[in-house]
């Protein structure tokens, strides 16, 4: 296997919370000891709940944030540490399409100008050859070129969100982290946008980090899936094997927690119980511990290390081998709907 | 490489390049309360750039004997002086027109100094946040709690209250203020996603922090500028008050109201047509800020 | 909560100081109190006396030092006119000014708050328009020329009030009402646009659907939360009150600090604006604590980080 | 009945010596007492607590008490209290306000319990000014509370007794019922209350809140005089308004050419300042600083007549046919309408071609300046020295601190007038010093002024001074 | 046993916004019914005016500029809803209707404890005293399964995760013991593991109490899991109303059509990275609609009737199915 084009390993972002005049600070782990790999032309999906670091681990594979420990290992090289300054030639490499399109365009600027700042700022071309690439990026994203003189207000939100895209796709990047970006959009929109992407990296052989929330779409999008849990990847498989046999227990209560578009799906839906802790303090050894079904008390006194349990197929979990067997028969309470 | 373009939307009816400030002007020109703003605000102007073209007499011109007379409207009016004369018997229309020129002057660069130093200020403190953040707030707490009509006091009393010397001054007692709303919107601004999408093509923090963030906080400046133009009207008229504001001659409405109180008695024309004049300019730079405000901002639906 | 006032404390420290180091500097660079306090036929011998009694001949940084010792220990020397103790001079004063401030801004408050919450509320219609032209008064007229118009209006013609000084309630009318007039517009507008705001919430649309009645949700739902940002309003406005007591007091005779602190500056009595400026920085800084601590009161949401 | 009061300021100190100041002076000696003090009605020297004084020679003075007057804390007033307040008096640490009247004196003897005699160091012949400024403090009290306190709460033998004082509110004095002479008819108490806004000190005194009011703007003064329920007292003030024209070697001006100052006369109309500015309530300056009944006042002089054709003429005669451009200062706020007087001689100065750039200056700015000799070449200044000739004039003596003129000549006659002890020759010495002054034009001579007190109707007799003292001896409250 | 009378019964209602620049449409000719102890669905996009529906029975329209400009909303035991005075509409919001919110972070009011926030709901109705209120109000708490309810009823809204604050909202809106609830997408802003407690929780308690569930929702995964009865909005009309099982299993209108091959369903997932279908186009703006059908300028099988007249929201005449209606003219015989 040749070398990925992204390799995280350890990565870890701490985020100090305001402490007390006196006594230690304290932290919001974020991302804790994150390791994950992304090939050309791949696309990875990252699943997992509500504040659970995603998009920070994303903001820091683009570089917009600075980790705590670790390092990101872009084409061979480490980019965790880089200042500014050394970090301009990256972001050629790394960009980033944003969850909201409504929030994500300088509402100050017009489309021509949000696309052509990159350009500028990388120093590519004169005015009139900047301005052919702008109206080429417009073409590639499915707008008209009198759009360019537009501001975002004046789009709906598909068309704004076509704007992020073409804005990430100006630099030519090989790698692009897409932060939720259909999650704010229309039902019937979303599926030009997904269309779009698998489009674009059909051409151009980008890779993806897909994070969302959206089960469905990550299982459509994705060549291999991250479950995200408190901080830690507890989950990461080929999707298909993913959705078909997911083994951490947590992966088991998201999957069947997404609703199937279909009245007459039998769903045997796992409620998880009990709270959700806080990422300032998470629960001692496995995270998941406070809503597991098959929780023991020996979950809380080690970390659980992320293993293949199948081949290319990872999980966290002290108790795989014993819930596998028999899953669905003990400790998972399921619901039956529609009986 | 080309992709084939998706199908377009239906939207055929091309709209015209436009520029901002075109667009925003073509709003506000809709406007009722706009256009009055203006109207007032060019009027104001216009005195202060030309004052010869419309003050009927000279401004500084005195005559013991026509002291203090009611507009010529009233009773025991004198005819070509429409808003009476002060108690130096010059004519009250022709200080109002001239006074325009160093009252808007003086407040409005002393707007200027205050927005100048304190966006900048607001904007380092916002956007690096942290020491530097606590730095500026101290700096500006300090200031807030010195009384500025004791500090502006202090330092006219040594420096003398000459034009510049005032407007530095009465811009620099304003400055944290600036800086607080700035701050603030820096704050509410500087986490939103077309912040980092700017850090994500490699954008500096200067051109950030110009090219991003001031435009999308310059409404809530221009509105609060508006407001503290008041402010330094009233501050150069209690300057005057305290016999520190500018020097006579030289008329400003603010120290017209002065001179004229102690004529309330006799004469209340003197004082009152220069409070008029405050209170228009005001009521102008009040509305024309709001209504910049409002056109400034997508989120309204216009046309 | 205590941990919070000493970090606060803390961190005022600091801006004491600051303020310290330019009054000193100020006061000092801005003219020989000799010239001021001695009448202009003095001989000069006796000048050299005047200015040795008071430390006034040694090298400005040995007053500095010997000022910031004293000034730590609360006093500020005395005063070069009055020769009496400046920290006693403006303690004897803070009442009538503590008097004064303390009811224009309870009158800017309950009249301010009250005209912003019906403005908004009522947005376009003529209590709108209406809150909106006191605004604007408030905004253009001196409050100099205001109180002398008072004074002629209810003082002279009407003769309702008294003209000045400081006695009974009767006597704090006028006075309060000019140094409330500017507050009380910017605490209606600020009250208006935070209502304005508070009043599109979708906690108010969920006030609705449990049924109840409008006023209950304006006046306690919407304006608990529209009176925080307001509350920062008027804890800066504490700065502004003390620059315009010094007004006021003078137009209408009242014994206060801002009346001491003009003269003192007139006369260059150093010793006496350190103290007034210090006691005006220091009532700031507190009240504005206590602004912050009252945020935490109104607003669960802020807790004493 | 209570008399109210209401002057600008309250008083920093209620010991007379403490300060100069009207304001203080006023409360103050209500209470402590001097010598002897000029009334105001002949501008007589008249006995207080002395009887009578005796020049023994040139530098000694024999001075006899009153009997039987005791301060209000019962200790006796007699030559032990008087050599006590001499040499706290003649003290420049302890009273620096009046070192320059207390210069003269070198010290002083009991003789008797009722005699002292006081030794001077040269003969001075204001002596009984000065001795009208020695006030008579009880040594006792004093001793005992010292200086600082002493001003807070005085003991002293006058008309009324210190009551009660809420700074800057309200001193309140009670009628002295031992008082050694006859107390004003009907106050029984005195409330001293300051009011520094001109316009609300005259609403004060409209409203009846005030029963005198001391120090009133002229347009309040006009308003007052309409008032059936007071009545206006205007007293011609000591001080005299002038534009110093400075006509120093260091203060290189066109001023420094004689035609140029007398030009600058020529071109102010003073009476037309006075008439419409001042409703005609103030005395034009007869060219000369010294006023009518002044010793040295000198008959024969006129004023410059208003005349800007001879002011023209004038100034081509000195090279400036076109007029010139120069910096002119004044004071806002330190004397009554200073900022009007100023603009209005600037617009006449305006009229014969000379430009002035106009400086106002904050009060406290202003006095440094002039005592550091800044305000120069041109300046509006009110000068009120005490009332002696040579007081006056040796403010133009070159030795002077802001003296803005270089004459030899007059430096001769001032240093002659200022030991002469003969009346007649004084008198004669000052009057050339009038003459020569108005040729060489030092100053534009404008105009003395007028201080206004409004007082009740109830109140009789009520008596001011040029130099804003009032008093209240002989006065009559009715009910 | 007779026909049960429907809860709620809407009938042509026509609201409109009434902006500065003009006249918006948000609702057009809306009719529907609920019937005791059904739960209907509304789905549609965003802005088709599935919001300014429910806004609309409540009467919480944006003041000033919306109102109900036709229709009525019969309400059982109450009458038209349209009619009544505001006072008393209060005493029927939150007593016969409930209504909960999208946005559980901001649809309760940050500075009043989440307990005084239920049991001010139950004494705006109910003559009963403070503790009497508190007591009920815990009850309510422990009814949508908070732990520890007497301990949460001291929180602040801040205090309490996104799905705890949806139950109180849910908690606040039992309180009452409404006849009806309305619920604009409850679990949007929820992760699915707690949207799927949410859910839940509320079929628990729909049963428990009897009463009868207006779900405003998007998501097509919900609807299948909840509805009986699902009404499809578009720009401001229906466009098409069934029951739940034939909905999905056979989509009558275009749109709805679109929508449900515009999921990646597990059939288009299996073939991954082959394309979804989509509806190509945008929504139309309200102020802006095409003439004729709304659907017409985005639909694949548009054809003449369609650019002409807008259709009329009717039982198809091509197929059996009585109780469903639809709004297209592929299943109403066009006029002549
Ligand atoms: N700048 C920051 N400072 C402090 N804490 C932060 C910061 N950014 C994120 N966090 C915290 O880190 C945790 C992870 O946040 P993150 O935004 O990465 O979650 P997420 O998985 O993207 O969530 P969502 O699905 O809601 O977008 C959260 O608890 C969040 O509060
Ligand atoms: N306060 C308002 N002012 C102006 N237009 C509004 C307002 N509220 C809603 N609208 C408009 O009314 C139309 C219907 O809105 P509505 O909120 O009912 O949509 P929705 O179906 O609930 O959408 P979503 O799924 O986004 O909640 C939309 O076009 C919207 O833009
Ligand atoms: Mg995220
Ligand atoms: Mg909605």
């Amino acid at each position: 296997m040749t070398a990925p084009l992204l390799d995280v390993k350890g990565l870890k972002r701490h985020f100090p919370t305001e402490s007390p005049l006196f006594g230690a600070k304290r932290f919001v782990k974020a991302v804790d000891g994150v390791d994950l790999a992304i090939g050309k032309g791949e696309t990875l999906g990252l699943v997992g709940e509500s504040g659970c670091g995603k998009s920070t681990l994303g903001r820091l594979i683009a570089r917009l944030d600075e980790p705590t420990a670790g390092e990101i290992v872009f084409e061979g090289r480490d980019i965790a540490r880089l200042d500014d300054r050394a970090l301009l030639p990256v972001r050629q490499s790394i960009q980033m399409i944003f969850q909201n399109p409504f929030a994500s365009l300088n509402p100050r600027m017009t489309v021509g100008a949000i696309l052509e700042e990159p350009l500028i700022i990388h120093g590519k071309g004169d005015r009139s050859k900047r301005r052919r690439r702008v109206m080429d990026l417009l073409g590639q994203v499915g707008l008209r070129p009198d759009h360019v003189d537009r501001y975002p207000h004046e789009f709906s939100g598909g068309q704004r969100q076509r704007i992020g895209i073409a804005r990430a796709l100006a630099l030519e990047p090989d790698l692009i982290v897409c932060d939720e970006p259909v999650s704010a959009l229309d039902v019937s929109i979303q599926a030009q946008i997904i269309n779009l992407l698998q489009r674009l990296q059909r051409e151009l052989g980008l890779s993806y980090l897909f994070i969302s929330h959206d089960l469905s779409v990550v299982e459509h999008i994705s060549d291999r899936v991250a479950v995200m849990y408190l901080g830690r990847i507890v989950e990461e498989a080929d999707a298909v094997e993913m959705y078909r046999r997911p083994l951490h227990p947590y992966t088991e209560a998201l999957l069947s927690a997404h609703p199937e578009p279909d009245p007459l799906a039998v769903s045997r839906e796992i409620i998880l119980e009990g709270g959700v802790p806080s990422p300032v303090n998470p629960p001692a050894g496995c995270h998941f511990t406070t809503r597991c079904p098959y929780v023991q008390p020996r979950c809380s006194e080690t970390t659980p290390p992320l293993v293949d349990h199948h081949p290319g197929h990872k999980a966290r979990c002290l108790r795989l081998d014993e819930i596998e067997g028999n899953r669905l028969t003990e400790g998972a309470r399921t619901v039956e709907h529609k009986s | 490489m080309t992709i084939a373009t998706l199908p377009l939307q239906n939207d055929d009816d091309l709209p015209p390049r436009r520029s901002l400030s075109r667009i925003v002007l073509k709003r506000l020109l809709t406007k009722p309360a706009a256009v009055f703003g203006l109207v007032i605000i060019l009027l104001f102007v216009a005195f202060a750039l030309v004052p010869d073209l419309f003050s009927p007499h000279d401004p500084y011109a005195q005559s013991l004997i026509r002291r203090l007379k009611p507009p010529s409207f009233l009773d025991r009016g004198v005819d070509g002086y429409l808003l009476g004369t002060d108690h130096l018997g010059r004519d009250t229309l022709s200080r109002i027109i001239h006074g325009a020129r160093t009252t808007l002057l003086v407040s409005l660069f002393a707007v200027v100094v205050s927005a100048v130093v304190g966006i900048w200020a607001g904007l380092v403190a916002g956007f690096f946040g942290g020491k530097t953040d606590a730095v500026i707030l101290r700096l500006i707490d300090m200031q807030l709690a010195f009384p500025v009509v004791l500090l502006v006091i202090a330092i006219v009393a040594v420096v003398g209250p000459s034009l510049t010397n005032l407007i530095v001054l009465m811009g620099l007692s304003a400055w944290p203020r600036f800086a607080r709303i700035v701050r603030g919107s820096v704050l509410s601004v500087r986490g939103l996603e077309y912040i980092e999408a700017a850090r994500s093509i490699g954008a500096g923090k200067l051109r950030i922090m110009l090219r991003h963030i001031l435009p999308n906080i310059l409404s809530a400046i221009i509105v609060y500028a508006s407001f503290e133009l008041a402010r330094m009207i009233l501050l150069e008229a209690t300057l005057s008050f305290l016999g520190l504001g500018v020097q006579p001659p030289t008329p400003t409405w603010g120290g017209m109201i002065n001179d004229g109180k102690n004529y309330l008695s006799i004469s209340w024309a003197v004082s009152l047509f220069p409070g008029v004049a405050i209170a228009l300019i005001i009521l102008a730079f009040n509305l024309l800020g709001d209504e910049i405000r409002d056109a400034l901002d997508p989120q309204l639906s216009h046309d | 909560m205590l941990q919070y006032v000493a970090r606060r404390l803390i961190l005022t420290l600091p801006v004491l100081f600051g303020i310290l180091l330019i009054s000193f500097m100020l006061t000092h660079i801005s003219g020989d109190p000799t010239d001021l306090i001695l009448s202009p036929d003095t001989p000069d011998e006796a000048r050299e006396l005047f200015r040795r009694k008071h430390g006034l001949d040694q090298p400005i940084w040995v007053q500095f030092y010997q000022f910031c010792v004293h000034a730590l220990q609360g006093d500020f020397g005395n005063s070069l006119r009055f020769n009496e103790p400046a920290t006693k001079l403006v303690l004897e004063r803070l009442g009538a000014t503590t008097e004064l401030a303390v009811t224009a801004m309870l009158l800017a408050i309950l009249v301010g708050v009250p005209a912003g919450v019906i403005a908004a509320y009522r947005r376009n219609t003529a209590a709108d328009v209406a809150v909106r032209t006191i605004t604007l008064l408030g905004q253009a007229v001196p409050s100099f020329y205001l109180g002398i118009l008072t004074i002629i209006i209810f003082a002279v013609w009407l003769r309702w009030l008294p003209s000045g000084g400081r006695g009974t309630w009767l006597h704090l009318i006028l006075p309060a009402t000019t140094l409330a007039l500017n507050l009380v517009a910017l605490i209606a507008r600020t009250t208006r646009s935070c209502m304005l705001d508070v009043l599109n919430q979708d906690y108010i649309r969920t006030a609705r659907a449990k049924g109840l009645g409008e006023s209950w949700i304006v006046w306690v739902h919407a304006l608990r939360n529209a009176f925080i940002p307001v509350l920062t309003v008027i804890g800066l406005q504490v700065g502004l009150l003390m620059g315009g007591v010094v007004v006021t007091e003078t137009v209408f005779s009242w014994p206060g600090v801002g009346r001491l602190a003009i003269q003192a500056i007139y006369a260059r009595d150093f010793p006496v604006v350190q103290a007034v400026v210090l006691f005006f920085a220091l009532i700031f800084v507190g009240v504005n604590l206590i602004v912050d601590l009252l945020y935490a009161v109104l607003d669960p949401r802020i807790g004493y980080r | 009945a209570t008399l109210t009061v209401a002057q600008n300021f309250d008083p920093q100190t209620l010991w007379p010596n403490g300060t100069t100041a009207s304001d203080n002076l006023n409360a103050g000696s209500a209470i402590v007492e001097a010598l002897f003090w000029v009334d105001p009605h002949g501008e007589e020297f008249k006995p207080l607590l002395a009887t009578s004084y005796e020049l023994e020679d040139d530098t000694a003075v024999l001075v006899k008490l009153r009997e039987g007057v005791k301060f209000t804390n019962d200790e006796p007033m007699n030559a032990d209290a008087v050599v006590h307040s001499f040499n706290v008096f003649i003290d420049k640490e302890k009273s620096p306000a009046y070192a320059r009247v207390s210069d003269p004196f070198a010290s002083i003897e009991k003789v008797d319990d009722l005699t002292v005699r006081i030794k001077l160091k040269y003969p001075f012949p204001p002596i009984e000014l000065a001795l009208s400024q020695l006030y008579i403090t009880p040594p006792g009290y004093w001793n005992e509370v010292g200086l600082e306190a002493y001003g807070q709460k005085p003991v002293g033998t006058g008309p009324f007794v210190f009551d009660t004082w809420a700074r800057d509110d309200r001193l309140v004095m009670k009628a002295n019922a031992d008082y050694w002479g006859k107390l004003p008819e009907g106050i029984d108490e005195i409330v001293w209350r300051p009011v520094p806004d001109d316009i609300a000190r005259a609403a004060g005194l409209t409203t009846g809140e005030y029963d005198v009011a001391s120090n009133l703007a002229v347009t309040s003064a006009m308003e007052l005089e309409n008032n059936p329920d007071a009545k206006l007292v205007p007293v011609p003030s000591y001080r005299i308004y002038q534009i110093i024209l400075s006509s120093l070697e260091e203060h290189k001006s066109p001023l420094m050419d004689k035609k140029v100052r007398q030009a600058l006369n020529y071109a102010v109309d003073k009476q037309a300042i006075i008439d419409n500015l001042f409703f005609g309530n103030a005395v034009a300056l007869k060219g000369q600083v010294l006023r009518e009944p002044q010793i040295g006042f000198n008959p024969d002089l006129e004023d410059y007549p208003y005349d800007p054709e001879k002011a023209k003429q004038l100034l081509a005669e000195a090279g400036y046919p076109d007029g010139f451009e120069i910096t002119y200062k004044f004071p806002s706020g330190r004397y009554a309408q200073d900022r009007e007087v100023s603009e209005a001689v600037a617009g006449m100065l305006t009229e014969v071609g000379v430009k002035t750039n106009m400086v106002v200056l904050e009060p406290g700015e202003f006095l440094r300046q002039l005592r550091a000799k800044e305000l120069q070449p041109m300046a509006f200044v009110g000068l009120a020295p005490q009332d002696d000739p040579d007081l006056q004039v040796s403010q133009y003596h070159s030795s002077w601190r802001y003296s803005y003129m270089n004459s030899p000549e007059l430096d001769a006659l001032i240093d002659a007038g200022k030991q002469e002890m003969d009346r007649d020759k004084r008198v004669q010495i000052y009057r050339d010093a009038m003459t020569l002054m108005r040729d060489e034009a030092p100053i534009i001579f404008l105009y003395g002024g007028v201080d206004f007190y409004a007082v009740t109707n109830r109140l009789e007799n009520f008596m001011a001074r040029g130099d804003g003292r009032f008093f209240f001896y002989d006065t009559r409250l009715q009910e | 046993m007779a026909d049960p009378i429907p809860v709620l019964s809407v009938s042509g209602l026509k609201t409109r916004l009434f902006l500065k620049d003009g006249v918006l449409p948000a609702v057009d000719d809306v009719s529907f019914s609920v019937m005791p102890g059904e739960t209907l669905c509304i789905v549609g996009e965003s802005g088709c005016g599935k919001s300014m529906t429910a806004l609309s029975i409540m009467r919480l329209l944006p003041r000033p500029v919306g109102r109900i400009t036709g229709g009525s909303i019969m309400v059982d035991g109450v009458g038209d809803l349209a009619e009544l005075s505001e006072r008393q509409m209060r005493r029927v919001r939150g007593n016969h209707i409930s209504m909960i919110f999208q946005e559980p972070m901001t649809s309760l009011n940050p500075v009043f404890r989440v307990g005084y926030q239920i049991s001010e709901a139950i004494r705006v109705h109910h003559r009963v005293s403070a503790s009497e209120a508190r007591d009920r109000a815990i009850d309510m708490l422990e009814q949508v399964r908070i732990p520890l309810p007497a301990e949460r009823y001291r929180s602040f809204p801040h205090q309490l995760s996104g799905g705890m604050r949806q139950r109180v909202m849910i908690a606040m809106a039992l309180a009452g013991r409404p006849k009806l609830m309305l619920a604009d997408e409850p679990t949007t802003a929820l992760d699915v593991t707690i949207q799927a407690q949410i859910l839940k929780l509320m079929n628990e308690l729909k049963r428990e109490i009897g009463m009868s569930l207006v779900l405003i929702t998007h998501d097509l995964g919900v609807v299948a899991k909840m509805a009986q009865r699902v009404l499809v909005m578009y720009a401001g009309v229906v466009v098409e109303e069934a029951d739940a099982n034939s909905l999905f299993a056979r989509p009558l209108h275009p749109y709805t059509q679109g929508l449900l091959r515009s999921i990646p369903r597990p059939a288009v997932r299996r073939e991954r990275k082959g394309e979804i279908d989509t509806i190509e186009g945008t929504v139309p703006a309200l102020t802006a609609l095409p003439t004729g059908c709304r659907f017409s300028d985005r639909c694949p099988m548009v054809h003449e009737p369609c650019r002409k007249l807008e259709p009329p929201l009717a039982s198809p005449d091509d197929i059996a199915a009585p109780h469903r209606k639809v709004r297209c003219w592929l299943h109403a015989s066009p006029p002549q």
